[in-house]
């Protein structure tokens, strides 16, 4: 089983994010689970986001603490939380900053992406709603989700031009990343 | 009169309200105007427990008691399940004083402001009467119930009647009246009249209890006629929030009324209150203005 | 077939099927997505109900109440300091013998207020003669539904139902779901039948009082029917995992509890992370197995008594305090195991949505083959 | 009789419980002095005011509780209370 936590703040669309990969990996053919760190998401306020991937039926109930994969959706929250808390050597962490060369407090053999997922939402979407775009940087950063079953997922979700546009971005993500993975 | 084979009435004999008691016909001139083709959803309180003993119900129509606080839930219940099954049974919710006006407040402004078409009848005799007259939102000021008595610093039950059939024509209810077994065939003609108003309508029955005012049992209509005349009861309709139709007297004093109770005696013995009686008089004058009762002198020479 | 979606959606999906008439909804946290869900689903006529919003959870039980006697199938959803408010209502409806499911997001109850999860809520009214259904995941949660309204339809039984699900742990979880088509639900669950009800054609009373004369045996009547309701709960169960492939036929349910000398026993979604750490213990060739409680009420003691043969310690994990006496669930497993000479340990544990992990599961295990337990697990000391 | 589920009851079992033996007063009707105008039936509280084959009226002493509403609504004053011989 592999585990993905993603840290946003709220608002910023992460429990939408857990929710759209896991229907992608499930569109793959993989069991997954998706759920919220439960509580209050005030609007601003960190919050957290699971998804796990496993080729039988999860089981689990509890949150994830040593997670395969971390994706960072505002770079201002590596002040507040540790977003590495518990990611181990071969972890794969994808993080949301212009800065490339992005290496604070990142743990021993774990992967980092950095991609400017803002500035890319700015132009396909017109708002700075990230959790699309990283989406299809995850995708490419893990293979856990092909780009097929995660426009899927996207369309399942928004329509028309709004699904046009979030799959656009997902898709620059996509091949942004996987030029370097 | 709608009769039920047998001779028996829709609500029959045998049930247990002291001799006298102004529920209970109530209760009968309800069914009268309803007919068969209702379904009752009763409150707890003096009516449901001398009318329900297992398994001796005196009911002749479909009826259901819940608990204190839910007739109007539960109906809104009824009437959505019948809405589903395209039947056409009416849905009347009685309760006493004590149910409508304090603890079941909560699901008849519900049923109200959701615009259930169901008929909600208060019979108010003032008081939580089947526990033994203990004061409710209902008891009229300066009334001595076991907990608003009067004693050597109390001139008995402090406030004034809450007023109930304002507060659910606030609810944009279509039709409020509020009705007296002093009169009979208003009461009737006024149930049938909300039953075939669609939407949620109220009537406020004034039902005096001997028992619970202290009067003999055979006054219990002359009792309720004194006290429209007294001013301290109206009759009247409102229609979509509108007063209509007050039913004009020509008022006698308060003390007429006062006198003949038990649960006023403090006013009178051991030392006349005066002070009390003028603001007793002072509600009824109100009410004389508010609703216009009163039958101009000359008028009522003619 | 297997669709994704929200524990709640699938809760919505599956009493749409069920063909309710009447569904009555107050919100409350976490609940809320089955309701609005239910009310979309009206609002786009893919139900052919009334949705009544009512204006407190005491007048959500009591229209259904009112409905049911009419002759509705009817539903409701609350949970915590929702269901707290229909206590009254609750005790009446079953006392009526009332079929009304409702399911219960289950949440903590107050003081302090907390919207996170434990069973302290449904528990809590293990006296009201409601049966109680508790579901590990999201798929039996929508599976007990369709057994409970067949249960409760039962003219032999005739009582109203909670089906549990941990609130957030499961409401708020997407995952895997299999949902039966309205035609397969149709065929497992046919339309509503009342035993007798609310008619002007034939006026009856309901909800008399009883006198000293009759009161006792009315409620031996509703005991009677609980009792009745576990072979009603098998059968169905059982008529279930023919129709659809998977089996109910059991108040309790053991998971490699064969050759176990150490037994969890549990409720609801800590189920699942319970079987995990079992597997990574069995691993470390420590024979430990569970038993998962599906039905608390009416409470299957013999079943968990014949199923705990042949363990020789037995740790009962409990969502819920009764204070001043330990958690409920291993009060009734102690009493339920008196006599057999296996200790039993009760651990209070992730009360008001405190989290648990499988290496939590591995140490009461510890602890109980210590001979600790009887305890809060898992306190913040630096707190107290 | 076995119970019926849910406390539940048909109409019809309450007149088994006959409240004339509450009285300590019975009415007493005059036909002579009857209008037949019905007010006495209509204001009973138990409903046991009956028709007779004359159009008068009388009260069934099995039910009637002795109260003397009717007395006070007869408009001629043809109902009179009489102390009960027990």
């Amino acid at each position: 089983m592999r585990e993905l936590r993603i840290h946003g703040r709220g608002g910023q669309g992460s429990v939408t994010a857990a929710e759209l990969i896991a229907y992608a990996a499930f569109e793959g053919g993989v069991f997954s689970q998706a759920f919220p760190a439960f509580g209050v998401e005030r609007r601003g306020a960190p919050v957290q986001a699971f998804v796990r991937f496993s080729d039988e039926k999860v089981r689990l109930r509890s949150q994830i603490y040593e997670p395969d994969y971390i994706i960072v959706q505002d770079p201002t929250l590596i002040g507040d939380v540790d977003v590495f808390n518990g990611m181990k050597a071969g972890g794969i962490a994808i993080v949301n900053t212009e800065k490339s060369d992005f290496d604070s407090g990142v743990p021993e053999g774990v992967k980092v992406y950095t991609i400017d997922a803002t500035t890319i939402a700015l132009e396909e979407l017109g708002v700075p709603i990230t959790n699309t775009t990283l989406m299809g940087a995850f995708a490419a950063a893990t293979g856990e989700i092909e780009l097929e079953p995660l426009e899927h997922a996207l369309r399942s979700r928004f329509s028309g031009s709004m699904a046009d546009k979030n799959v656009r971005a997902a898709e620059r993500a996509y091949n942004l990343i996987g030029g370097a993975a | 009169m709608a009769e039920v084979e047998g001779g028996c009435e829709l609500f029959s004999a045998g049930h247990r309200a002291c001799g006298g008691c102004g529920p209970a016909l109530a209760a009968r001139l309800l069914l009268k105007a309803t007919g068969k083709n209702v379904i009752i959803a009763a409150a707890t309180g003096c009516m449901e427990v001398f009318s329900t003993p297992y398994p001796e119900t005196a009911w002749g129509v479909p009826w259901i008691h819940s608990l204190f606080e839910n007739p109007a839930a539960v109906a809104s219940g009824i009437e959505a399940s019948l809405k589903r099954q395209g039947r056409t049974e009416k849905v009347v919710c009685i309760g006493g004083d004590g149910s409508t006006l304090d603890i079941g407040v909560l699901c008849i402004s519900g049923a109200f402001e959701r615009g259930h078409d169901i008929t909600y009848i208060c019979y108010d005799n003032e008081a939580y009467m089947n526990t033994g007259i203990q004061r409710s939102g209902a008891t009229p000021y300066g009334a001595s119930t076991t907990t608003s008595p009067a004693g050597s610093c109390s001139l008995g039950n402090p406030r004034p009647k809450k007023d109930m059939p304002a507060i659910l024509a606030a609810h944009g209810a279509p039709y409020v009246a509020t009705a007296s077994i002093a009169y009979p065939n208003d009461f009737v003609q006024k149930v049938e009249r909300a039953i075939n108003t669609p939407g949620p309508c109220y009537i406020q029955v004034h039902t005096p209890c001997c028992t619970g005012w202290g009067f003999e049992s055979g006054e219990t209509l002359n009792m309720a006629k004194l006290a429209i005349e007294t001013g301290l009861w109206v009759n009247y309709e409102m229609v979509d929030g509108r007063v209509e139709k007050a039913k004009k007297v020509s008022r006698k004093p308060v003390e007429e009324y006062l006198q003949k109770q038990k649960r006023f005696r403090h006013l009178f013995k051991p030392a006349r209150r005066d002070d009390v009686i003028a603001q007793i008089q002072g509600i009824a004058d109100a009410n004389a203005e508010r609703f216009g009762i009163d039958i101009k002198r000359k008028e009522s020479s003619e | 077939m297997l669709e994704f979606m929200e524990g709640s959606h699938a809760v919505a999906e599956i009493v749409k099927r069920c063909r309710p008439q009447v569904i009555a909804a107050y919100p409350i946290t976490p609940q809320t997505h089955i309701v609005e869900d239910l009310a979309q689903m009206v609002a786009n006529c893919e139900i052919d109900a009334e949705y009544i919003t009512v204006e407190s959870e005491f007048s959500a039980l009591s229209a259904c109440l009112g409905a049911s006697a009419a002759g509705s199938r009817v539903y409701s959803a609350t949970t915590s300091q929702g269901l707290a408010l229909m206590f009254e209502v609750c005790f009446n409806a079953a006392g009526m013998r009332q079929p009304i499911v409702m399911t219960i997001a289950n949440r903590s109850l107050g003081a302090p207020l907390s919207i996170w999860n434990d069973q302290q809520d449904s528990i809590s009214l293990r006296d009201s003669g409601w049966l109680q259904f508790y579901a590990e995941d999201n798929q039996e949660t929508a599976d007990l539904h369709m057994i409970a309204y067949k249960v409760c339809e039962d003219h032999d039984i005739l009582l109203p139902a909670f089906v549990c699900f941990d609130g957030f742990i499961l409401t708020h979880t997407f995952e895997p779901v299999a949902l039966p088509t309205q035609e397969e639900v149709d065929a497992y669950l046919p339309a509503f039948n009342p035993y007798q009800r609310l008619d002007a054609e034939n006026p009856l009373s309901f909800g008399m009082y009883a006198t000293p004369e009759y009161y006792m045996e009315f409620r031996y009547e509703v005991d009677q029917a609980m009792q009745r309701a576990k072979q009603a709960f098998v059968k169905a169960g059982r008529e279930f995992g023919e129709q659809f492939g998977r089996d109910y036929s059991a108040l309790v349910e053991g998971y490699r509890l064969e050759d176990a000398d150490t037994a969890l026993v549990a409720m609801g979604s800590i189920c699942g992370t319970v079987k995990d750490a079992i597997d990574e213990m069995r691993e470390n060739g420590r024979k430990v197995g569970l038993l998962k409680i599906r039905a608390y009420r009416p409470f299957p003691a013999r079943e968990i008594a014949d199923a705990l043969k042949g363990v020789s310690t037995v740790a009962v994990l409990d969502k819920n305090i009764s204070l001043g006496n330990g958690g409920a669930v291993g009060t009734e497993v102690k009493s339920a195991l008196y006599g057999s000479g296996i200790s039993v340990y009760d651990y209070i544990i992730a009360l008001g949505g405190r989290d648990v992990r499988k290496k939590d599961i591995a140490a009461v295990v510890d602890l109980a083959e210590k001979g600790k337990g009887d305890m809060f697990y898992g306190l913040r000391t630096e707190v107290l | 009789m076995a119970l019926r589920v849910g406390c539940v009851a048909a109409p019809g079992r309450a007149l088994e419980n006959k409240t004339g033996g509450w009285r300590v007063f019975k009415p007493v009707f005059d036909p002579e002095n009857c209008t037949k105008c019905g007010m006495c039936a209509m204001v009973c509280p138990e409903g046991c005011v009956r028709e007779t084959e004359e159009g008068t009226f009388e009260p069934d002493l099995d039910y009637c509780k002795g109260c003397g509403i009717c007395v006070e609504i007869c408009p001629k004053k043809g109902i009179r209370m009489e102390k009960e011989e027990k």
